[in-house]
Formats: structure tokens, C-alpha cells, sequence
């Protein structure tokens, strides 16, 4: 069984830093909202992997619909809902390339 | 199986991780909507570090059942905790999120530095005092205190 | 405890799942593609959930599963609605 | 540069959490106040779900607290985003899927979130997810149809009765000559539904206010759409 648990609790870390890190450095920011509820999704996994159930359950339930209905709403609202949107495009690291940002 | 990879290892990991990517999206983002999916993703290492400290061996979960003999439960004074922490986390995000609105409404932008500059003049104006020192980084020498001689000279440089 | 066959099978065809779904919310050149990618993502945490409540040998599970279902339904549609934009 | 330091910091502050980490011995036996409330708990308050019975039996403050900061967000949020009248509904109606599909699951999202609020003692679940189902429930409809709205005054309304009940139930202890939020009444059979005293009639309190506060702030979050 802990064999099983170390697998599952290793394929979902990967699952979960990754998409972290894609949420942060991708350029669309729509494809960031599917990211950020990609980390509570597998968040709610191993919740419930760590036997607790209700917070799984809390995080399946924020996490999974209303977290991604808030911003979503929110970007549809800060008009930054394009799927090519040219100039709101921002990136983690490009806040010292000033040039970049202002093309 | 990898040698020395623990179950353990790899839960601290991912929410080490967690909270230092989220924290970092903090720092280093330039948008502040990434900001606010930062501070979700902190939150979330965060909650899965409580619950991991109540985890237990061999333990099932803390809800009564019908059985002949009661097996270990996981603690649950952390998992209510959790239970609190998510939704008013929720809560903070929805507010974050309307700020949000609110700046884009007014500054017309959402990227950090514009908004923090506009903002700047916004305050220095309605304070009435001149903003000619600058709010970047330092860069180079500056004189710590600039002197009333040097304000003039150095705004003219800026400018 | 032991796993049998079929929960070895099952287990091996979720996590292959789940990282070729990963590869295509990471790789993704549209936005559209990783939002479907992690739809499926949602999808499969639910069979994930259910299979983990046959595994715990616990019925508590499924209502996680039964929620996840639910939400994660609501929440790709605001997506999903996100997308279409202000028409 | 300031990437740089940035990374330095995250960094360190990395470095500071694991060795804090390392010092938590992971997967040993619950804390002393687990382990009390966990030998307590199925006499005391008679809930088969001790986490309920920690949320609402022995820390009832700490919800109490919770519901006032999530009401207090909630309002913000509206009063930040504020002007309700304006325009809203330029957006193209939903597909046939959509507006089917959010009317057909409609009752089942009710149903769960019923479900979930009143099973809150017995099996994972509460207010909290409960409410979050609800505002799902009732959200759906207007993201078919933008031009429909909730109202609020019916809105604030539930919410208004679901707070104060929950203040009463606790005063009700409290005239009882019992510590504030204490579950009272019958505690009956460990795992009936009807059992585990006032709880569930606080976890409906809770479901129902959450419920009310999150729909009223995602309709301030969908309107004023077109303003832009």
C-alpha cells in the first residue's frame, strides 16, 4: 500500500509543480486559470490521499468550480479573456525587460 | 523502486515547492492578476504542509464507522483548520479579484510597475509635494539625502 | 496489501493518462488545448478518486468524487464561457 | 537584478521552511488534543464525523470568526466593485448544451448540496461545500442566460436569517447554562441523521449564509460585464 501511495503521491507532485510553474509563466491568462486548477485538483487528490477526506472535499468544491469561476469572471471582466491577446500578453520574468513590455 | 525517496520526502516537496513557487510568483510577477494566482498557489502548499502534519501510518480517516474495532485515525485538529483556512481563502480571493477590477477601472492597466507609478503621482499630486525622487531601483550613485541644490539638476536629468 | 491485477491496471492507465494529459497542458500551443487538457485533467482526478476509494476500502470517497464531478463541470463552463468572450 | 534577488529570496525562504520541515516527525501519532478529542468526541458531542465535531463542537468560535471574515469579503467585494444598475446581457446567450444542461443539472446540483449539508455529521462533508454547491446551483442559470439576475434582497435575506440562527442556537446554549455553541438537545444513536444534537442544525445555518453570500458575489462579479 505505501508502495501504491509513493507512486500516486509522486505522478501527482510532478502533476501539481509543474502546472505551479506553468500557471506563472504562461503568456495567455485564461491558460493560467486552467493551470492554477490543475495544482488544487491534484491537491484535492492527496488530500484525500492523506485521509482527509472533508478538506478534500472543501478543495474539490473551491478549488475545482468556484476558484475557476471567480477568475474567470474576473478576466472576463479585466477584458483580458482574448485567446490572442497581443498586448496584455505578460510574462514572469520579463519585468526587468521594460522594453519588451511596452512594445 | 528510487532509493531513498520516501513518501515523506515527496510531500514535503511538493509543498515546499508549492509555497516557494507561489512566493516567488509574487516577487517576481509583473502582472497583477499573476499576483493574485501566486498567492492561491502559496495558499495551497500552505494547506497541504497542515494537513501533512497530522498524517499518521496505517491511520483511516476521522469519521466514525461501523466496525468491530476501531482502527487509528489521522488527527483531525489540523484538518479543521484546513477546513477554514480554504474557504477563507476563497473569501480574500474574491476580494483580491474586485480589486483588481477597481485598478483596471481606474489605471486603465494591470502591469505592475505602470499602476504603481501612476499611483505614485496620483498621491504625490493630491499631497500637493513635488515627486522627484525617483521610485525605481537604485541605480548607480545617488546621493542618499538629496540636497535642495541637486533636486532641481537631478529632475532635469530624469526629465 | 496486496493489488490485484485489475487495480494494478487501473492504476498504471490513470497515471499514464494523467502525464499524457500533463504533456498537453504543458506543450499546449493554444489556450483552447489547455483548457481541454485540463478538463481532462478534472475527469480523470474523478475515476483517480474513485479508484482511490476502492483502494482505502472507505465509501467516504466517492462523495469527494461526486462533488469533484459536479464543479469541475461548472467551472469549465465559466471557462468555457470566458472564451466566447463579450460576443 | 531583481529577478535575481527575488529567486534569492525564494530561495532562502525555501531553505528556512524545510529545515522547519525537518524537525516535524511525519506520520507519527496525532498531537495530545487529537488524541483527546478523537477518545472524546463520540461521547461529548455525538457526531460519527470528528472533524464536524471539531468545527462546530469544540471550536464553534473559530466558524463563527469564519463566517464574519467571509461575509465581510463578500461585502467588500460588492462594495468595491459596487453600481448594480449597470447594464449587463450583451453576451450572446448560451448554446443549446449549455442551456439544457445547465437546466438539467440544476435539481442534482440542488440535491447534492442538500445532501451534502445534511449528511454534514455523518459523512465528509458540511456547510462549507454544501453552500459552495449551492451558489453553483443557483450561478448556473445566469451563465446560460446573461441577462437574468439573482436577487439580492432575497439574497441577503436568507443570509440575514442563516447568521442569526446560528447566533441563536449558540445563545440558546448559552441560556441553557452551557458554553456558548455547545451542542445541545438529544444526541441519540451515533450515525442516525437525526443525532449529534444542534449540529446539524448549525452546518444548515452555515450551508445556507455561505451559500447566500457566495451567489450574491459571483452575480457582482458577473455584472457590469459590458462596461469596458
Amino acid at each position: 500500500m505505501s508502495e501504491v501511495e509513493l507512486w500516486i503521491a509522486l505522478i501527482l507532485g510532478i502533476m501539481m509543480l509543474s502546472s505551479a510553474v506553468l500557471a506563472l509563466v504562461v503568456k495567455n491568462h485564461l491558460a493560467a486559470v486552467a493551470a492554477a486548477s490543475v495544482v488544487s485538483l491534484g491537491l484535492a487528490l492527496l488530500f484525500a490521499l492523506m485521509r482527509a477526506p472533508d478538506v478534500a472535499m472543501t478543495e474539490a468544491a473551491v478549488g475545482a468550480g468556484l476558484s475557476s469561476l471567480i477568475l474567470a469572471l474576473a478576466l472576463r471582466r479585466l477584458g483580458l479573456w482574448q485567446i490572442d491577446s497581443g498586448s496584455e500578453n505578460s510574462n514572469l520574468l520579463s519585468a526587468s525587460s521594460k522594453g519588451k513590455d511596452d512594445a | 523502486m528510487i532509493p531513498g525517496v520516501t513518501l515523506e520526502l515527496i510531500l514535503y516537496v511538493t509543498a515546499l515547492g508549492l509555497v516557494i513557487i507561489g512566493l516567488a510568483g509574487v516577487v517576481l510577477s509583473s502582472h497583477l492578476f499573476r499576483m493574485v494566482l501566486a498567492l492561491v498557489i502559496a495558499e495551497a502548499g500552505a494547506n497541504l504542509m497542515l494537513v501533512l502534519s497530522g498524517y499518521r501510518w496505517d491511520a483511516v480517516a476521522p469519521i466514525l464507522m461501523q466496525r468491530a474495532e476501531q482502527p487509528a485515525m489521522v488527527d483531525p485538529v489540523p484538518q479543521a483548520m484546513v477546513l477554514t483556512a480554504i474557504v477563507i481563502g476563497v473569501g480574500i480571493q474574491a476580494l483580491a479579484v474586485s480589486i483588481l477590477i477597481r485598478i483596471r477601472q481606474r489605471y486603465g492597466n494591470l502591469k505592475r510597475r505602470e499602476v504603481a507609478e501612476k499611483m505614485d503621482a496620483e498621491i504625490a499630486a493630491s499631497a500637493g509635494i513635488r515627486r522627484d525622487i525617483s521610485q525605481d531601483a537604485p541605480l548607480g550613485e545617488r546621493p542618499l539625502s538629496p540636497l535642495p541644490a541637486h533636486t532641481a539638476e537631478s529632475r532635469g536629468g530624469d526629465a | 496489501m496486496t493489488l490485484t491485477l485489475l487495480e494494478i491496471v487501473a492504476l498504471g492507465l490513470l497515471g499514464a493518462a494523467v502525464l499524457l494529459s500533463l504533456l498537453r497542458l504543458i506543450l499546449g500551443p493554444t489556450t483552447p488545448d489547455r483548457v481541454v487538457a485540463a478538463d481532462t485533467l478534472a475527469v480523470i482526478t474523478t475515476s483517480g478518486l474513485v479508484i482511490l476509494a476502492a483502494l482505502l476500502g472507505s465509501p467516504l470517497y466517492l462523495d469527494v468524487a461526486l462533488i469533484y464531478g459536479t464543479l469541475a463541470f461548472v467551472g469549465v463552463v465559466a471557462i468555457a464561457r470566458t472564451i466566447e468572450g463579450n460576443g | 537584478m531583481r529577478n535575481l534577488t527575488g529567486l534569492l529570496f525564494a530561495g532562502g525562504l525555501g531553505f528556512m521552511l524545510l529545515a522547519i520541515a525537518s524537525g516535524i516527525d511525519f506520520g507519527t501519532p496525532p498531537m495530545r488534543i487529537g488524541e483527546a478529542i478523537q477518545s472524546a468526541s463520540p461521547q461529548e458531542v455525538g457526531a460519527a464525523n470528528i472533524v464536524t465535531s471539531v468545527v462546530l463542537g469544540y471550536r464553534g468560535i473559530d466558524t463563527l470568526g469564519e463566517l464574519a471574515i467571509l461575509f465581510a469579503a463578500a461585502s467588500a467585494a460588492g462594495l468595491v466593485l459596487g453600481r448594480r444598475h449597470t447594464t449587463t446581457g450583451t453576451q450572446r446567450k448560451g448554446g443549446f448544451v449549455l442551456f439544457h444542461g445547465g437546466a438539467l443539472i440544476f435539481p442534482f446540483l440542488l440535491t447534492i448540496g442538500f445532501y451534502i449539508i445534511f449528511h454534514g455529521h455523518l459523512t465528509p462533508g458540511g456547510g462549507f461545500q454544501g453552500g459552495v454547491i449551492l451558489a453553483a446551483a443557483f450561478f448556473l442559470p445566469l451563465l446560460a442566460r446573461p441577462g437574468a439576475r439573482l436577487h439580492h434582497s432575497i439574497l441577503s435575506v436568507i443570509e440575514a436569517f442563516a447568521g442569526a440562527s446560528f447566533i441563536l442556537i449558540g445563545l440558546a446554549a448559552l441560556a441553557e447554562g452551557q458554553a456558548f455553541l455547545q451542542p445541545m438537545l438529544n444526541q441519540d444513536t451515533l450515525g442516525s441523521l437525526i443525532s449529534a444534537g444542534t449540529l446539524p442544525l448549525l452546518y444548515i445555518a452555515v450551508g445556507l449564509k455561505v451559500g447566500a453570500e457566495l451567489a450574491s458575489l459571483l452575480s457582482n462579479l458577473a455584472q457590469t460585464e459590458s462596461e469596458q
